[in-house]
């Protein structure tokens, strides 16, 4: 609806990725009233991007992330682009399921489809480098399968636990490795300046994300979860400094909202904390449903969003050495991904983002395949259930055929909040 | 050198277990020789801190000397007790003690630092026993003063032998609050006085050391006094006379007289000094009915002092070992950095366990 | 009064404390030239040899002297003395806490200034691995007991008089401080007996390392300052104190990276409310640095005087370099 | 009299049941919800009303559930089908002394609710996009034994031998498995124990993970079938309480949330 109008359609908007896209935007943009205005630069830019199929331009070399864990700061400093490849397309996922197994993981898939497809959606140039941080085992095999596809890739070493004093400073050499090959991709060498510049400009960002993440804290919500997501999605491909410029804007607008005390959502709406693997746009099937069937998404514990911008670096002494030790702990040590053996950090943050945003339950969803984040749910549960939480698990992949299903027991999930919540105030 | 071996010794020493200082064991032996020159004039009676030594005895451990509280005898839970010897003769080392002269009207007074300004008259030492003492039961100076008076022809030998003793504490908190001044007084027992001139912001514990100058202000009936001729005794006997000015005041820079081995060094080492100051006056008066035209003053002040820390500390030494370990220790950090530019240290095990 | 609460959380707070710390720096190396005297009691390293300019004395000083007195001594109304010293001590340290070291101490604003001239130069920081850390911090304890045993055995005339004050001896700041009021006479090496070369010669040593140490790593000394080990036997006492909410943490290691005594706890402990270890200087840098609200603060008495804020952090941080 | 009707449009059935004013169930019907499950939903709610001679101005509130639920317009409001099951649940629970634990096997998939002593939901879980385990898969498998749907609980208590093992979690491979054993000379009986089994077995997983307490309710159509009540009993340890009415337990709770809901409202 809110598409600007194009004379003439390109082929592959009648492709199924950009089909898709449509439909998931659709559902944001027009089942809900009073979009903020400022979302309307998200809209759009989805809208180009995703269904009219706009190239992205990109500043100096190109470098592809597939997981969080590789710092953007070292890619900016060295004069180059940083874009994330994590993918959320059902149509990219099968045509990845060519090299991976059908029950892996469906973001994974979805990347090596997109990498592998000869439209690559978000289209960029091709990438001069794939970073691939050595998380799960699905991302450390797709790495030679990537390869494979002809891409450079370069594997970013990381530990497997992080509670030690080891794995900090392994992981702290490789991420000084890491700058080392960006050095060699770019030619161009990390210095005080330039990394304390790209420190700022990420720094930036999060504090107009952390501004954003504040506001969801008020009740009634001013701002709806699926809008989040597709924030933070785009974060993983806009240009940075114009995405912040677009925060602020929201920001601003944000707390005009909650001075004129507006409702985004129903005041009694349930509200939720969406936790688990990453809703990547098109496929934000589950927060859409979430709020469609009454609830708010008040907060998120996922690395498309939250782990991804919430931690900020701090750095004592401004030298090259320090700034980029800074950002491998940043990189490690917040992080609240399961593939890390004892994971209560986790637990104790999803404590905290109920407490504080004020979550009446709990959403987990675990992308079929993702087995940490499948075998972790037991032990959240509980621990969610042990201050009176309830959570929902929901194991599903980027298939639009689990709707009604889910559906039902999204329903279900908030009719049994509300009661328990009538119950409360009874 | 053979004191650099010594001095590897002693690191080594310190390093293998602790150390024995030798501090009270060694022997002084102060060699001959040192220049006198001057004529004994005399007998010259002088207030001394310990008693004569046949030859020469060991110094004192640790305490302080006329200075501090050397010598301190008695309870340890009463005040402190300072005894002090009497002698003669214009030598520190070899003067005995002094006879008793029956002519001689003696008074003996002790100004106690919060007695009263004239102070009181000390009883003399009990039959049989040659020190005087008294109790110091506050801290700061105490000045004892034995004064002799003596008709020798028309002429009155008056001779004020003087000592100033001072009680302090270390690790008391008072200690370093107490003002060291003493102003100059009137005192029948002291018609004449040699003052040890303090340095401005001198604390309790100052310690006089050899080579540096210390003035004297010679006193008369509380008035500096002009002309006269002051002298100068050091621990080995080496003298030197000056003549005072208007003010009084006369100077020494303290001789360094005490070279012993560097084994048998002490910095603790208390050596005694002997001031004698002399004068005459044409003064007419009685004594014990007697009249007499000329008055003889002659006063004495005894002091100890210390070896100069210049004698046994060396910068050179100090600055080249911390420059050598500054460097030693830049240089292990710049080469251990270097040597981690290598890879990953590796994780090794011990055979032999 | 939220005002000025957000004023205080939002300080430049490196910036504060550099000219805290130079200010008392200033204070307790010159302030005896304006006749300011503040007892020999303090617990910091206000050295008693700088004759002239201190303004009060360091207490391991006068706690040296005090139990190096005769034994028999020791049992009378001077042992007394010993404890109302201690008192006198307790007393000081309880309104600061170890905040003496982070904010007071002139040896600890030494170090950081060293540790500036380094930050000047562009010299990066030495990076041991914390096992060799843990094993080096239990050297304070080591070293309190021998400044404290080795005075008792001077005192029984076990030792020469010429170890005495143990510490003293070999402390950095007996060297350093009176050289800024121009007294230079401690760097010697004194060659009166066996016992003092040594000391004399190791307390030389322990300077070069005091100046080499705390220029390549951050608050060298005071991993092994034996009155940040005394300190620690009363801190529980103490009015300044530092808390942390680990319900609010996410353990993002913030702290742990600007702390200069590499403290893994303040980042890593979650359970305990009263964070404050035994190597802590209570420089409160990682409250400046926690960007989550009210997970770090330092409290007086029980009322929060400064804490984490997500504003304070992001002001503080983008202005990047301190003065 | 008023009267208050929850409507279930399932998977494979279309359940209504229609309460009184005084909670009390009047009367249910069921029906295959085929293609055109709007209509039929509608047919099967005239069907009802007719046979039980009450008039469409008699319903005063109208509840619908189930897939179809959002779909069905004249519904005057619409509810999850696992809150409409625990309502239905708790209240047919009363004649046995009470549930807390509810095991729903539907067309399509299969549920485990917990309910607090109130009898609300305090957990449940669902199947997750498998049929395994659910009434589907014993469609499909009476469908390779060549009997009816009736009969499976006959067969699985004239068994001879020791029930067979079902291994495979997928209906489609499970069909296969099941050819494979009918070719091995196996006998139907064992079998269709061993399909009872192997569904038991994941529902009583699927209960675990809401936790059972106290009684287990068990409805649904599948619940008709005896073979598979005593399976389940047996991997619980459990009785089982069955309702006269195990399919529309759902549409009950339905119509006893819209009867509850007329009295808040017109209050």
């Amino acid at each position: 609806m809110n598409a600007s109008p194009t004379p003439e359609v390109p082929a592959f908007q009648r492709s199924r990725q950009a089909r898709e896209s449509e439909i998931t935007l659709d559902h944001i943009t027009d089942d809900f009233d009073g979009n903020p205005a400022a979302m309307q630069y998200f809209y759009d830019l989805f809208r180009r991007v995703f269904i009219q199929g706009e190239a992205l331009p990109h500043e100096g070399k190109l470098i592809g992330t597939t997981c969080i864990q590789a710092p953007d700061e070292l890619i900016y400093a060295v004069g180059a682009t940083p874009v994330r490849l994590c993918n959320g397309s059902y149509h990219y996922d099968q045509i990845g399921a060519d090299f991976m197994p059908a029950k892996s993981c469906a973001l994974v898939k979805a990347t090596l489809g997109m990498l592998h497809s000869a439209t690559r959606i978000p289209k960029t140039a091709r990438p001069d480098l794939i970073v691939n941080p050595t998380t799960c085992d699905q991302k450390k095999k797709s790495s030679a399968m990537i390869e494979g596809m002809g891409y450079a890739v370069y594997d970013l070493e990381m530990p497997n636990v992080k509670e030690s004093e080891e794995a900090r400073l392994y992981w702290q050499r490789s991420v000084r490795q890491f700058a080392h090959k960006l050095r060699e991709v770019t030619g161009k060498k990390l210095t005080r300046q330039n990394l304390k510049k790209a420190i700022a400009k990420t720094s930036r960002a999060q504090a107009a994300f952390r501004q954003l993440h504040n506001f969801r804290k008020s009740s009634p919500a001013v701002i709806l979860g699926k809008d989040v997501f597709l924030i933070t999605n785009a974060f993983f491909f806009d240009d940075i400094d114009r995405w912040s410029d677009a925060v602020e804007k929201l920001n601003a607008e944000l707390t005009q909202r909650q001075a004129e005390g507006f409702k985004a959502a129903q005041r009694k709406a349930p509200r939720i904390l969406f936790t688990g693997s990453p809703p990547v746009f098109p496929n934000l099937k589950l927060p859409v449903l979430i709020e469609e069937a009454g609830g708010v998404v008040v907060a998120d514990e996922t690395c498309s969003a939250n782990r991804m911008l919430y931690d900020m670096t701090a750095v004592d002494e401004w030298l090259v050495n320090d700034m980029v030790d800074s950002l491998a702990d940043k990189y490690l040590k917040p992080c609240t991904c399961p593939i890390f053996a004892r994971n209560d950090d986790r637990k104790r943050r999803l404590l905290d983002l109920v407490a504080s945003f004020e979550a009446d339950g709990v959403v987990y969803q675990a992308l079929a395949g993702c087995q940490v984040y499948e075998m972790e749910q037991k032990s959240i549960a509980e621990a969610l259930n042990a201050q009176g939480i309830p959570m929902l698990y929901v194991e599903t992949d980027y298939s639009p055929d689990d709707q009604g299903q889910l559906s039902t027991r999204i329903e279900a999930f908030l009719e049994s909040i509300k009661t328990r919540k009538r119950k409360a105030a009874a | 050198m053979s004191r650099l071996g010594l001095y590897a010794a002693a690191l080594m020493a310190l390093l293998s277990t602790t150390v024995h200082c030798q501090d009270s064991g060694g022997t002084h032996r102060a060699e001959g020789g040192r220049p006198t020159g001057m004529a004994m004039r005399g007998n010259v009676l002088w207030l001394a801190d310990s008693p004569p030594a046949r030859g020469d005895g060991p110094p004192r451990s640790g305490m302080g000397g006329m200075g501090g509280m050397g010598g301190m005898g008695g309870d340890r839970s009463g005040p402190p007790v300072k005894r002090l010897w009497l002698r003669a003769g214009a030598d520190p080392q070899k003067s005995g003690f002094a006879r008793e002269d029956t002519e001689a009207t003696v008074d003996m007074t002790l100004v106690t630092p919060q007695g009263k300004p004239e102070g009181e008259p000390l009883p003399p030492a009990e039959e049989g026993k040659k020190n005087l003492s008294f109790e110091m039961p506050t801290q700061g100076y105490y000045r004892l003063y034995h004064t002799t008076r003596k008709l020798q022809g028309d002429t009155l030998a008056i001779a004020v032998a003087k000592a100033e003793v001072t009680n302090f504490s270390h690790g008391a908190t008072e200690e370093e609050r107490s003002v060291a001044l003493t102003a100059p007084r009137v005192l029948e027992a002291a018609p004449i006085e040699i003052v040890r001139e303090k340095n401005p912001g001198e604390k309790l514990s100052f310690q006089l050391k050899s080579g540096e100058e210390q003035a004297f202000v010679v006193l008369q009936k509380g008035l500096p006094l002009l002309g006269a001729r002051v002298r100068f005794v050091s621990h080995d006997g080496w003298t030197k006379e000056a003549v005072s000015d208007e003010q009084g005041r006369v100077s020494f820079q303290i001789v360094r007289d005490y070279f012993p081995s560097w084994d048998d060094f002490q910095k603790r080492f208390k050596a005694t000094y002997l001031v004698i100051a002399e004068a005459s006056a044409a003064e007419s008066g009685r004594f014990k009915d007697q009249p007499y035209t000329n008055v003889r003053y002659q006063a004495t002040l005894g002091g100890t002092y210390y070896p100069s820390p210049d004698d046994y500390r060396s910068y050179a030494w100090g600055l080249g070992l911390g420059f050598a370990f500054l460097l030693f220790c830049g240089t292990a950090v710049y080469l251990y950095r270097r040597r981690r530019v290598k890879p990953f240290q590796e994780v090794r095990f011990d055979e032999k366990h | 009064m939220r005002s000025i609460r957000d004023a205080v959380n939002q300080v430049h707070f490196n910036r504060f404390r550099f000219w805290f710390q130079l200010a008392a720096f200033v204070l307790f190396v010159y302030g005896g030239y304006l006749a300011i005297d503040l007892g020999s009691r303090l617990p910091f390293f206000s050295c008693g040899y700088n004759q002239e300019g201190r303004a009060g004395v360091c207490y391991l000083l006068p706690l040296q002297h005090q139990l190096g007195r005769p034994w028999p001594m020791l049992f009378t109304a001077a042992g007394l003395s010993i404890l109302t010293g201690l008192g006198i001590f307790v007393l000081w340290f309880i309104f600061l806490n170890k905040g003496w070291c982070g904010f007071v101490c002139p040896l600890g604003t030494l170090q950081d200034w060293l540790t500036a001239l380094r930050r000047g130069l562009g010299i990066r920081y030495a990076k041991y691995s914390h096992g060799q850390f843990k094993q080096m911090t239990k050297v304070k304890y080591v070293l309190l007991a021998l400044t404290l045993l080795i005075p008792l055995g001077i005192g029984g005339g076990l030792w020469s008089h010429d170890l005495s004050p143990p510490f003293c001896l070999i402390c950095p700041a007996r060297m350093i401080l009176p050289a800024f009021t121009g007294d230079f006479s401690q760097f010697t090496i004194d060659f009166s007996s066996k016992t003092a070369v040594v000391m004399t010669a190791l307390g030389m040593m322990v300077t070069a390392l005091f100046v080499v140490g705390s220029f390549v790593k951050k608050r060298f000394f005071c991993f092994i300052c034996p009155m940040s080990a005394l300190h620690y036997l009363f801190s529980k006492l103490a009015l300044f104190r530092l808390k942390k909410d680990g319900d609010k943490c996410t353990r993002c290691g913030d702290c742990y990276r600007v702390c200069d005594l590499e403290i893994k706890e303040i980042a890593d402990e979650v359970g305990k409310r009263d964070i404050m270890t035994d190597d802590c200087t209570l420089c409160l840098k990682c409250v400046a640095s926690c960007p989550e609200e009210g997970a770090l603060k330092a409290t007086f008495a029980g009322i929060t005087i400064f804490e984490s804020t997500e504003a304070g952090f992001v002001r503080r941080m983008n202005k990047g370099h301190q003065p | 009299m008023n009267y208050f009707a929850g409507l279930d449009i399932g998977s494979t059935a279309i359940k209504v049941a229609l309460v009184d004013e005084g909670g009390r169930l009047a009367g249910v019907h069921v029906t295959e919800s085929g293609s055109l499950f709007h209509k039929n939903a509608k047919e099967a709610l005239r069907m009802l009303l007719e046979r039980h001679g009450v008039d469409r101005e008699q319903v005063k509130y109208l509840i619908a559930t189930g897939y179809g639920r959002k779909l069905f317009k004249e519904a005057d409001d619409s509810i999850s089908e696992i809150t409409a099951n625990a309502i239905g649940a708790h209240e047919a629970g009363r004649a046995f002394g009470g549930v807390r634990t509810i095991i729903n096997i539907g067309g399509q998939d299969s549920k485990a609710i917990q309910l607090d002593d109130q009898g609300n939901v305090a957990n449940f879980a669902m199947n997750d996009k498998c049929a395994a385990g659910t009434g589907r898969f014993l469609d499909v498998a009476a469908r390779n034994l060549n009997i009816d749907l009736e009969e499976l609980g006959d067969y699985h208590f004239n068994g001879k031998g020791a029930p067979l093992t079902i291994n495979s979690t997928c209906t489609v491979f499970a069909e296969s498995e099941i050819i494979g054993l009918l070719a091995n000379g196996h006998g139907k009986e064992e079998i269709v124990a061993g399909i009872h089994y192997s569904i038991a077995k994941r529902t009583v997983r699927l209960a675990k993970r809401v936790g059972i307490e106290d009684r287990v309710y068990f409805d649904g159509g599948p619940a008709l079938n005896k073979g598979l009540v005593a399976a389940i009993q047996d991997e619980l340890q459990r009785e089982l309480v069955v309702p006269e009415h195990p399919q529309t337990t759902t549409a009950f709770g339905a119509a006893i949330l819209a009867r509850n809901e007329f009295f808040a409202e017109s209050d």
